[in-house]
């Protein structure tokens, strides 16, 4: 096992993430490998809370803070920005939730992917609006309890395949993520960084708060989320090439992913059964992808 | 009106924050939180030697062979013996079992016991001389563990050895096809060493040991087992009648000849089928194993019966003698009966009972009685000796098989060590209650004489033991045995007494290999999760060396238990916060 | 205060003609102002675009109600709208036609001139037969007979503005120009 | 140098002698002849910006907020319901305190769908901490855009400078281009105060508890009030350069007056026109035409108004439920006044409905007939 390397330890103690909270580990990997020239762009999300209030924030870099939907537009602009001035070191983070990113922020996000307005945009994804107190988003898998998708009436849609709508865009880089696997993740921000244009990451981060998990099952969650295939990692390079970044063969059944979850506690196990086979077919789904056209 | 305007300095610090957040002690959220602190490993905790198991195997695994060796022997300084003897309750406990396969941890340990003849004994630290003078009785691996640690915390020890040559049951009881001598002597390097006075030749009767306790600071009676109760049957006196431990001394000094064509060997211990293998190489054609109970109440290793089996000794269950029978004083056969399991006795077990009517003669040149020896202190027969080795007499201290417990090998080098700590603390006038508090390894098995020494907390002395649950197996990844034994051939090991087994393959490489297979269970590797997943980025200090856990800062960490979690090793537990 | 309507449909360039002749008046030291009716334009709808010329600035910022002349690109446009309407008495029409000026039905006390803009912008091939672009052509017209601004003025703004086929246009003025017949009805 | 242009034209024109570095923009009839225009200047490199195409006006304005955080001075121009759909940023990029400056094209909202002049968007967002410019002409339109940078960036407020659908946007009018070297002059490299700066971390608009939420929102109030006087001395100090200026309420022929007309925009001009011939009449007129629309220059109207007994005011634009914005502000200006003189509201001449100087005079006429406004709004158009 080697040890993950902490370049750069830009986020200071005393934020007021939930114990457990995986959102603040995702900052702690990607501003270790962005490293203090990060100028960051955070729009309503858990984020704009973890921060702490006025006149303190645990970032040891710039952040803006702006509204829901402009996380990528924002971006840009201070990229635009920066370009004027002759700054073309400084990275620009635009750093949303799923619900920034998903939902009311697709279009700017769309809009600056088209544009290939060189921004870094990390979607945090922890499937659901948390920061409102658990409310479903379109990257809320299907199954799930949340406050707006009661057990009575869970969730009845499949999560938005957001890494595909952004390769429709041909973005030059995109990659999801799992903080359960630091090393992976840095890796990945560091070619992130390398790359100009518009890059996208979407770094998986339980939320034991918003998935009545145990807040010591953060990492372990993640971890069994990537081992079961719910969560596959890879990349895709200009739109088109993919790459696996890791497969776990053989796989571990959905349900030790699912099972630890008060969010699924509902579910009882021909609908679990449901979820693996829809995650089997996801996968072949992305592995025939992958075939067509490897990196 | 325009002098208030536009970004004055107490406008900007409203529109933009002033400083970190550490003045934001989220520490207060806790309910819980992390303790860090080294934990016993299962194995650790099941070895009745106390051997460092994890410590030695993180220094193996990185090819530090010779620090592995040295971490070893603070221990224990007989590890290329109980490499090769001990039956391995480490590796019954060891958490690995349930992951793919338990660790090959007694090979390991008999690799790095023979790496000594490069290393040397790597012995460590002693500790400042006391000028207190300590008696040892008996240089068995009792014996020999007490002396060692004594040595070891400063005190001037000398054993007294009935027979010529130190080792006790290490000499006389094991045969050479387990353990060469050469691997005992090389061990025994350490009395020299240490400065250790051995006595041999001297039998501890009544008269010395009053002797000793005259003359001696302490005294330590490790005198052993060794009186045979004998059978109890009619024709004990015949020609061809052996005393077990008699006959394996007489065979392990060469001495020993004229067993006949066909033997049988009472009893179902490691004695009966030690006898029954030398027997083989005495020249005996047919060896029969004869117990009483089932196989499965055997007390040998199974290990020990395959052996035998495969060099041709054979096991009859269920059968006890009733009476030896002779011709002319010469032992011709016994009389035998069938025996069914009865009632429990004491040990749990059936206590078996005769068959009526099932009598029977089976043929025998010689009949070799292995049924386990009796103690006969001569300190006080009826001495009350409590589990740490201690009597009434607050300067006598009983161990090894002379005291009650188990008798292994490794069970009588624990003994030792912990009669050791117990005279160390009489004669040091240490604080009985606080020593005992701290020096057992996961709280219940073998006491630590380094922490004694150190005036550390063994790993897990306040209970906490790594089990498999406490392991987070997604930072191992299954890999197979790499320690096997080879062995000779049946037909080559009766031929003489050459050792029977090998460890398979270079010795370095299974070494490492084989503890790189070890969880290390309990040890802090500075594998860095704790520091790397902490979401409130709590985690401080570093591990200097081997062995020291990271702390957290408990200003900050909101108890999360996401560390405790990752910790691949169990090093580190979520307990209750204080209120 | 002389005040332009201009009648065209979509794409045949009436707004550009009013702004050639807010330019020309430009160019002449006056102030001008041009703009079309804010309608929904589609290629081929009757347009209407508007210029209004003084010496001094202009302040008003209200549509033109009552033109001093009216220019009519198309005259098929003489079925679809009144362009007449608003004309003060002695209102001047400019019209590209075939026919002549009093052989167009127009209601009397009007000043009528006619031009065949579109052969004279056939001939110099500005825009296509179909579809001739006529709009300079007819400026020269304007220009010959309304005295509103010059024709070299005219002319002028043409050279500054027209960037495709320039010197065509600049001809296709002059022509229209000489060609102009006038009647008072 | 002089040429003939549009406003929208002007508009483009008055960026580029700004030399604005980041523009950020969404097509809208009748805003769109700007953003062609700005592609083509910067296409042609006469003017070193970034212009970021952005695929709505929401992201055009919080790309610019991002621009101008990290130093830039910006643009970007809208109208109608981009405008409304900038609403929320708006109030961001104010509260943010980005000098940012916009061209706001007033076009009315639908439904129905309608391209002509109305206010309303622009009024309504008379709440956002914007700073607010109505054009007459279109000579105005250009140096106001010049103008507009120097206040935004003295006041770190942003600056909408607002200009009529087709009566000016689309009307082409000789306007004076100023020198490049003069605006340089007038209009210094932006320095901003307060950027994003990875040498200085610091964070931008993070949760506050009431008492910072209301002595920053206190703190933007008193500068927006202070920009009274920031415009009034930007424009004397343009008026020094270029030798125009406009005043920040526009007073005409207002001396002895029994009426004033309190107009804005393009309507300004034509109610000079009415006053002229009012004045021919006998009839003691004044016009009054309000340029800063935020902060409301209320001593400079009051004191214009003098000691006039009517105000009659030309709402281009209606509230619903409250009648023309410009009457309210004037009423609510006077309230706690001495000299109250009787507020006539009309309001009209939106969605494409037009104000000849004729019907201005009518307006006028009735106003000076009647003792007091026999309703709140007083409705006077051409359809």
């Amino acid at each position: 096992m080697k040890r993950a390397r902490m370049e750069n330890e830009l986020v200071s103690k005393g934020h007021v993430a939930c114990p457990g909270c995986g959102a603040a580990l995702a900052m702690r990997y990607v501003l270790s490998v962005l490293g203090p020239k990060t100028i960051i762009v955070l729009p309503a999300c858990c984020w704009s809370v973890i921060t702490n209030r006025h006149p303190e924030c645990c970032l040891e870099v710039p952040v803006f803070h702006t509204a829901f939907e402009t996380a990528a537009c924002v971006a840009s602009g201070v990229r635009a920005a920066l370009e004027v001035k002759g700054d073309n070191d400084t990275n620009v983070l635009a750093w949303a939730g799923d619900g920034g990113t998903f939902d009311i922020g697709l279009q700017a996000l769309s809009g600056a992917a088209e544009r290939n307005d060189d921004i870094i945009y990390v979607c945090y994804d922890n499937e659901a609006y948390m920061n409102t107190g658990v409310q479903r988003s379109s990257a809320t898998p299907w199954g799930a309890w949340t406050t707006t998708t009661p057990a009575t009436h869970f969730k009845g849609q499949e999560k938005k395949n957001i890494m595909e709508i952004m390769a429709a865009h041909r973005i030059p880089y995109a990659a999801t993520a799992s903080i359960s696997m630091p090393e992976d993740l840095m890796a990945k921000v560091e070619r992130a960084r390398d790359t100009r244009g518009t890059r996208f990451l979407h770094i998986f981060c339980p939320c034991p708060t918003g998935w009545r998990s145990s807040p010591d099952l953060t990492i372990e969650l993640a971890r069994a989320a990537v081992e079961s295939r719910a969560f596959p990692l890879y990349e895709i390079f200009d739109g088109a090439k993919r790459r696996l970044s890791l497969d776990p063969a053989p796989p571990a059944p959905v349900a030790d992913y699912i099972r630890p979850q008060g969010r699924f506690r509902h579910l009882d196990s021909e609908q679990i059964e449901a979820i693996q086979n829809r995650v089997d077919e996801e996968w072949l789904s992305l592995l025939r992808l992958i075939e067509n056209n490897p990196a | 009106m325009m002098e208030h305007l536009y970004y004055d300095a107490a406008a900007m610090d409203l529109l933009r924050t002033t400083r970190n957040t550490l003045s934001n002690r989220t520490g207060s959220w806790r309910h819980m939180r992390p303790e860090f602190g080294l934990k016993a490993a299962a194995c650790a905790a099941a070895c009745p030697a106390g051997n460092p198991i994890a410590r030695f195997m993180a220094a193996a695994s990185d090819g530090r062979f010779e620090e592995a060796l040295r971490e070893l022997k603070k221990e224990n300084p007989l590890p290329g013996v109980c490499g090769r003897v001990c039956p391995r309750p480490c590796e019954a406990a060891c958490n690995r079992a349930e992951f793919d396969e338990a660790v090959g941890t007694r090979a390991v340990e008999r690799l790095l016991g023979d790496m000594g003849a490069e290393f040397g004994l790597c012995l460590p630290a002693t500790m400042g001389k006391t000028g207190k003078r300590v008696a040892v009785a008996g240089s068995g691996p009792a014996g020999l563990s007490c002396a060692y640690h004594l040595a070891l915390s400063g005190h001037d020890a000398t054993v007294f050895e009935a027979g010529g040559e130190p080792g006790g049951l290490l000499r006389f009881g094991i045969p050479a096809y387990r353990l060469p001598r050469e691997a005992l002597d090389r061990e025994l390097g350490f009395i020299d060493a240490l400065g250790i006075n051995m006595k041999t030749g001297c039998r501890a009767d009544a008269a010395l040991a009053a002797r000793l306790l005259d003359e001696f600071d302490a005294v330590v009676a490790a005198t052993g087992a060794l009186v045979s109760p004998g059978l109890g049957i009619e024709g004990e006196g015949l020609a061809g009648y052996f005393k077990g431990l008699e006959f394996l001394a007489a065979a392990n000094a060469g001495e020993a000849s004229g067993i006949g064509k066909s033997v049988i060997v009472i009893g179902g211990g490691n004695t009966a089928v030690d006898a029954a293998r030398c027997a083989l190489r005495l020249g005996a054609e047919d060896v029969t194993v004869m117990y009483r109970r089932g196989r499965e109440d055997m007390p040998a290793s199974d290990e020990e019966v395959a052996e035998a089996q495969e060099e041709g000794v054979k096991f009859v269950f269920h059968a006890a003698p009733a009476k030896l029978v002779g011709e002319g004083g010469r032992l011709r056969g016994v009389a035998l009966m069938r025996m069914k399991p009865g009632e429990p006795d004491e040990s749990g077990r059936r206590k078996p009972e005769p068959v009526a009517g099932s009598e029977r003669e089976a043929h025998a040149d010689a009949v070799i009685e292995a049924a386990g020896g009796r103690a006969d202190n001569p300190f006080g027969r009826a001495l009350e000796v409590d589990e740490w080795g201690a009597t009434d007499n607050e300067k006598l201290f009983v161990c090894g098989d002379a005291a009650p417990g188990a008798r292994t090998v490794a069970s009588a080098i624990g003994g030792g060590k912990r009669a050791a700590i117990m005279a160390d603390v009489f004669l040091r006038e240490l604080d009985i209650k606080e020593v005992k508090r701290k020096v057992l390894v996961g709280g219940n098995g073998a006491a630590s004489a380094a922490a004694h020494r150190e005036g550390e907390a063994a790993p897990g002395a306040d209970g906490s033991v790594v089990r498999f649950k406490n392991v987070n197996t997604a930072y191992f990844s299954r890999a197979a045995r790499a320690a096997k034994l080879e062995r000779l051939s049946p037909e080559a090991r009766v031929a003489g007494f050459d050792e029977v087994s090998a460890v398979c393959g270079s010795a370095a490489e299974t070494a490492r290999a084989e503890a790189s297979r070890c969880f290390r269970c309990g040890e802090c590797d500075d594998c860095g999760n704790c520091l790397v997943f902490c979401p409130d980025m709590s985690i401080i200090g570093k591990a200097a060396a081997v062995g020291a856990a990271p702390g957290f800062d408990g200003d900050y960490c909101k108890g999360c238990g996401i560390c405790a979690r990752e910790c691949p090793r169990g090093v580190i537990r979520m307990i209750e916060e204080e209120r | 205060m002389p005040e332009i309507r201009l009648h065209g449909r979509g794409g045949q360039g009436a707004a550009l003609a009013s702004r050639l002749l807010a330019e020309a008046a430009f160019i002449e030291g006056r102030h001008a102002q041009s703009f079309p009716a804010f309608g929904l334009e589609r290629r081929g709808a009757p347009v209407t675009a508007y210029t209004r010329i003084q010496d001094t600035p202009i302040l008003n910022h209200s549509k033109i109600y009552a033109p001093d002349a009216a220019v009519v690109l198309d005259a098929t446009l003489l079925k679809l709208a009144n362009v007449a309407e608003g004309l003060k008495p002695g209102g001047l029409v400019v019209i590209n036609t075939d026919k002549g000026p009093g052989e167009l039905g127009l209601p009397s006390g009007l000043r009528v001139a006619a031009v065949n803009a579109g052969a004279i912008a056939a001939e110099r091939g500005l825009g296509s037969r179909l579809a001739p672009i006529v709009n300079t052509a007819i400026l020269g017209a304007f220009a010959a007979v309304s005295g509103a601004v010059s024709l070299e003025s005219v002319l002028e703004a043409i050279r500054r503005n027209v960037a495709f086929r320039t010197e065509d246009n600049a001809a296709a003025c002059e022509r229209a120009a000489i060609e102009v017949e006038t009647a008072l009805l | 140098m002089k040429e003939v242009m549009m406003g929208d034209v002007a508009v483009a024109r008055g960026v580029k002698l700004a030399r604005v570095e980041v523009i950020a923009a969404y097509p809208i009839t009748p805003q769109t002849i700007i953003v062609e225009e700005l592609s083509e200047i910067c296409g042609r490199g006469e003017l070193k910006a970034r212009f970021i195409k952005v695929e709505s006006e929401h992201s055009a304005l919080a790309c610019c907020m991002g621009a101008s955080m990290a130093g830039a001075r910006t643009f970007t121009a809208s109208a109608s319901q981009g405008l409304l759909l900038m609403h929320e940023m708006l109030h961001w990029s104010a509260g943010a305190r980005t000098p940012i400056v916009m061209a706001n094209v007033n076009r009315a909202i639908a439904p129905p769908w309608n391209l002509w002049s109305d206010q309303t968007d622009s009024l309504s967002q008379r709440d956002t901490s914007w700073i607010q410019l109505y054009c007459e002409n279109n000579q105005e339109v250009i140096d106001t855009v010049i103008q507009a940078y120097r206040i935004a960036e003295t006041v770190y407020l942003p600056v909408m400078v607002v200009l009529d659908a087709f009566i000016l946007s689309h009307t082409s009018e000789v306007v004076a281009v100023p020198e490049q070297e003069d605006v340089d002059r007038y209009l210094p490299p932006f320095k901003a105060a307060l950027t994003l700066d990875t040498n200085d971390p610091r964070a931008f608009g993070s949760i506050s508890g009431p008492i910072e939420y209301q002595k920053l929102k206190m703190a933007r109030h008193e500068d927006m009030m202070g920009a009274v006087e920031v415009a009034r001395r930007a424009d004397i100090e343009f008026g020094e350069i270029f030798g125009r200026k406009y005043g920040i309420a526009e007073r005409y022929r207002c001396e002895d007056a029994e009426l004033i007309l309190l107009t804005s925009g393009a309507l300004g001009g034509t109610a000079k026109i009415a006053v002229d011939a009012l004045r021919e009449s006998g009839a003691a007129v004044g016009a009054l035409r309000v340029r800063l629309f935020r902060p409301f220059p209320a001593d400079d109207i009051a004191d214009a108004i003098g000691g006039a007994p009517k105000v009659a005011v030309i709402d281009r634009n209606l509230s619903v439920g409250a009648g023309g914005i410009f009457a309210q502000e004037l009423k609510a200006a006077l309230y706690d006044r001495e000299r109250r003189p009787a507020v006539f509201g009309f309001t009209g001449g939106y969605g494409g409905g037009d104000f000849t100087p004729e019907v201005v005079e009518k307006i006028a006429r009735r106003a000076l007939e009647m003792d007091k406004p026999d309703s709140p709004t007083l409705w006077e158009a051409i359809p």
